[in-house]
């Protein structure tokens, strides 16, 4: 009766819950049994999805984030972040390295560090609908620890 | 996130202590923009010891900081980053425009 | 043009979660700056509610659990725990200390140790619909520390 | 969550560490049970120094606890209770029916 598990969330895209966001996915993420290192590699592309749909979507208006988390079979971790904001015109552009419409504060190296930190990523988006983000990390079944 | 900083002979070290993300780095920047003011030193050694996390909202705030450096002369570069901080800057590749001198500091994470 | 912040969560019916769940929870309150004990009390209350959606709600189906975190006027956290399972019958008599239709691994205390470690606790049920439980706490504001 | 334990003398101990939930409860009570057999020891600690978190599914374990090891005539104690863990016996006033002995451990939390 093994089932797939999940977690779904929604909060405003406001800084103060980047912490929130990688601390949940942390905390959900913990029952896979996953070593230090893999953990940080989802905080981190947790982070820096999140973080894109606070920086980038809501130009204009507050906003939300979804963020969900499901165990695939196989041990697979998938992560999806999504937002109702402006979208990404060109996508391809936008993952190169370096590139960023953030100005000083960001490095344009967000998409680069989800792109190595997991082993699957995709984005889709429309402009004036939103984006989503979809990422996936396999976490090595560990021998009896 | 916290930032202490010590200075001795022309050296300025900062001490980031917790988790760097976007949240925390506007106002770090502006702290740390406030001390280089006040000393004006020709190193600023950015010690991550103490850094729990960090995303590319750090690597912006590392090159920030060089560049304010450079502009009075000055260098900057990172010392002890632990395994996760570590890896971030590795997948940048910002060690081409900062040096990252290794720490045996692996006790943060 | 401070904004009141808010987190809400949705996640199976799954003991595994309880644990996720306050976790989540302790992160979110986190930005409330709590002491150790205040965390304490809000991962406790946010066990117990939870634990119940997820040992009584649902006895034949794999429900939902929603989790709902907001930050309200006052630097109070309030946490509401809604399931649509069975009901409660009889709320009055299910919030009595010692009451529990759960058997031996229950103790029938948890809606008595939710009324002790939050300011407030309101429960609605309705048999057949589901249950919500709404709780308060006021988190001191701490002297810079 | 983890229950490790020692004999001695008629008296087991039982050292609880981690958390406490229902969803650990029930593994943990299948293993105490089995160890209570293999031992049936006269008094029966529950050593909490360990414990980082308890709800009220650990208050249910402790009342079993007793329940067994009063049907073979022994007796069953809590020790070292940190905080948290502590606020959950208080409120849920076990203490009528179980004896809970104060330690000094608070390092737990
Ligand atoms: N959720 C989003 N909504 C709108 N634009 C986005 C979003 N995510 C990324 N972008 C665009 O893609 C660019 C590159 O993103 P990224 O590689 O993460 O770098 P950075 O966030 O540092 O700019 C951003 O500068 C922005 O223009
Ligand atoms: N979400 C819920 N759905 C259905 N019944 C519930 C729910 N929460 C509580 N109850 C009922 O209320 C009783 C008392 O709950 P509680 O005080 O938490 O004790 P316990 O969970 O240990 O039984 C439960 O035994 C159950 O009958």
């Amino acid at each position: 009766m093994k089932q797939e598990n999940y977690i779904k969330m929604e909060f405003p895209a406001r800084s103060v819950n980047e912490g929130f966001a990688r601390a949940a996915a942390a905390a959900f993420a913990a029952q896979l049994d996953p070593t230090l290192e893999e953990l940080g590699d989802i905080r981190t592309a947790v982070s820096e999805a999140v973080t894109n749909a606070i920086v980038h979507a809501y130009p204009e208006v507050m906003g939300t984030v979804t963020l969900r988390l499901r165990i695939l079979e196989g041990n697979v971790l998938e992560i999806m972040v999504r937002d109702r904001g402006v979208g990404i015109p060109d996508v391809e552009k936008a993952m190169e390295p370096m590139y960023s419409t953030g100005g000083e504060e960001r490095s344009g190296m967000g998409f680069t560090i989800m792109g190595s930190f997991m082993d699957g990523l995709r984005v889709r988006s429309a402009p004036g609908k939103g984006t989503s983000v979809t990422m996936s990390k396999r976490i090595a079944v560990k021998a009896q620890r | 996130m916290k930032v202490l900083s010590s200075y001795k002979e022309g050296r300025l070290t900062l001490f980031f202590q917790g988790e760097l993300d976007h949240h925390e780095a506007a106002a770090a920047l502006r702290r740390i923009t406030r001390t280089l003011d006040d000393y004006l030193p020709r190193d600023c050694v950015i010690d991550m010891k103490g850094l729990t996390f960090m995303d590319s909202s750090g690597i912006a705030l590392i090159l920030k900081i060089a560049r304010l450096m450079s502009e009075t002369g000055g260098r900057a570069w990172v010392e002890n980053a632990s395994r996760q901080p570590m890896k971030v800057i590795d997948a940048s590749g910002i060690e081409r425009l900062v040096a990252v001198r290794a720490g045996t500091a692996e006790t943060a994470e």
